[in-house]
């Protein structure tokens, strides 16, 4: 499954929705369809506000499923990230003035099972998050 | 997003129905500033029971809202938080500035 | 809006939910969400099974808002329709033999104010439909 | 999309729960036509109440079961139907085929 979507911030809810229903073929918990809402929540809301700076831009986001594992894929062609490894410390933020907390990947990385980030100056960012979903797991 | 405000004495008590993110976040924090502006209020409650997602924007809403009443010599509270939402809380380390408290009585006697 | 899913018949409700929570951005009645969704679920059956005849494609979906309307195309790259004329026509349907009731292009006729089909044989068909929600109408 | 059947004598009530697409229509269409052929029904009731979503492909489901009771000597109703799917029916015509009641008791005495 392949969305794309405008940069605005009443997206958000939408892109979870859109996860989420999508997610829920693999027949999911409860808690296992929230950690992935919460995931892409962060993900598309750094798109938003981080790589497009509040200008318009597109968000796009590409799932895929495999067996019992889900893999959301999460970019945008903002400003991209110029210290990654920086950006995926608790509590760092560079827009403390939006009263962001700076845990957005944290949230990412321990709601989901891998989380990857590929970015590039003035380019844009890549997030890929896996997920498997465990009442299958043996 | 809606929110229901409630003021006992100078606490105020906040009820957040609907979901929290970075969307609805922009909507309620200036909604709640002028609460707490107009009302006296010393000391604010968030009240979780039908807030039925956040993420870490919510983490943002609740520490500006902490240092804006503990200028003012009060302190920030939450009752009826889920188990989702206290993981998110004590990963960033919320609890070190905010009280849990199972319920609006529980807080209210022992803010 | 943009999405993109392969055309089996289990997204036929991923595509309705989708192009339903993207409408409730222009807070439309009960009765007029439901009138999209139902006219989504037509198009997008008609492109799994007409287009693609059972077979694996891609079913696209764009939509767009602008004051209280919404535009919905539905793509596919299937088979392509020979006589519009006649697919338009109630109760005309290709397929007999799955039940089908040949009344899909008339409920969307019926539940959108804009219905229009291009199609070319065997390079795909896109259905573009409109609908003005109205309790904004003066 | 689930079914539930009741038998009263001859009178199959197929009570239909969720959303009736093509994908569902695929799934419950053997389900209804062995429940037919293995309780010696005669006529069919569609219990609409609790179907959330209907689109064409339930047209051709209905047509399809009126088939098969028809040839048996057997009617087809529909009970608890609301406005949405009773326009889908009219604009095809169902009702020449299918009877429309207001609920199961009346079905039942009028069948
Ligand atoms: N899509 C993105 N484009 C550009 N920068 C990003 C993006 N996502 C994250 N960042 C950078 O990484 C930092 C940390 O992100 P995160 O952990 O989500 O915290 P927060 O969003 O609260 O700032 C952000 O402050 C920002 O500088
Ligand atoms: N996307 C499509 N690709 C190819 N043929 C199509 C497509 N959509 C509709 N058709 C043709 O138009 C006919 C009428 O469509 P419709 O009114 O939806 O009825 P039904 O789906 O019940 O057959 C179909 O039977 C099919 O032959």
């Amino acid at each position: 499954m392949k969305l794309e979507f405008m940069s605005k911030s009443q997206n958000e809810a939408f892109a979870r929705i859109v996860v989420a229903s999508f997610a829920s073929q693999l027949d999911p918990t409860i808690e296992e369809l929230a950690d992935v809402k919460t995931a892409v929540s962060e993900a598309v809301t750094n798109a938003i506000i981080h790589g497009y700076d509040g200008r318009e831009g597109i968000v796009r986001i590409e799932c895929s499923i495999n067996d019992h594992t889900i893999e959301i894929v999460v970019e945008d062609e903002g400003k991209g990230i110029e210290d990654i490894e920086m950006a995926r410390q608790p509590l760092y933020t560079s827009k403390p003035e939006l009263e962001r907390s700076g845990m957005g990947f944290t949230v990412m990385e321990t709601f989901m099972d891998e989380l990857e980030i590929e970015s590039q100056k003035d380019s844009g960012t890549k997030i890929r998050m896996v997920k498997r979903f465990g009442r299958y797991e043996d | 997003m809606r929110i229901h405000f409630e003021t006992i004495y100078n606490n105020l008590v906040i009820k957040l129905n609907g979901e929290l993110d970075h969307h609805t976040a922009e909507e309620i924090r200036d909604e709640i500033d002028k609460e707490i502006d107009n009302n006296n209020v010393k000391n604010i409650i968030f009240d979780l029971e039908d807030m039925h997602f956040m993420d870490s924007s919510g983490i943002g809403v609740v520490i500006g809202r902490y240092k804006k009443v503990q200028k003012l010599g009060g302190q920030a509270a939450v009752i009826n938080m889920n188990n989702r939402v206290e993981r998110i809380f004590k990963m960033s380390g919320l609890f070190n500035i905010v009280k849990k408290f199972e319920n609006k009585k529980e807080a209210l006697e022992r803010l």
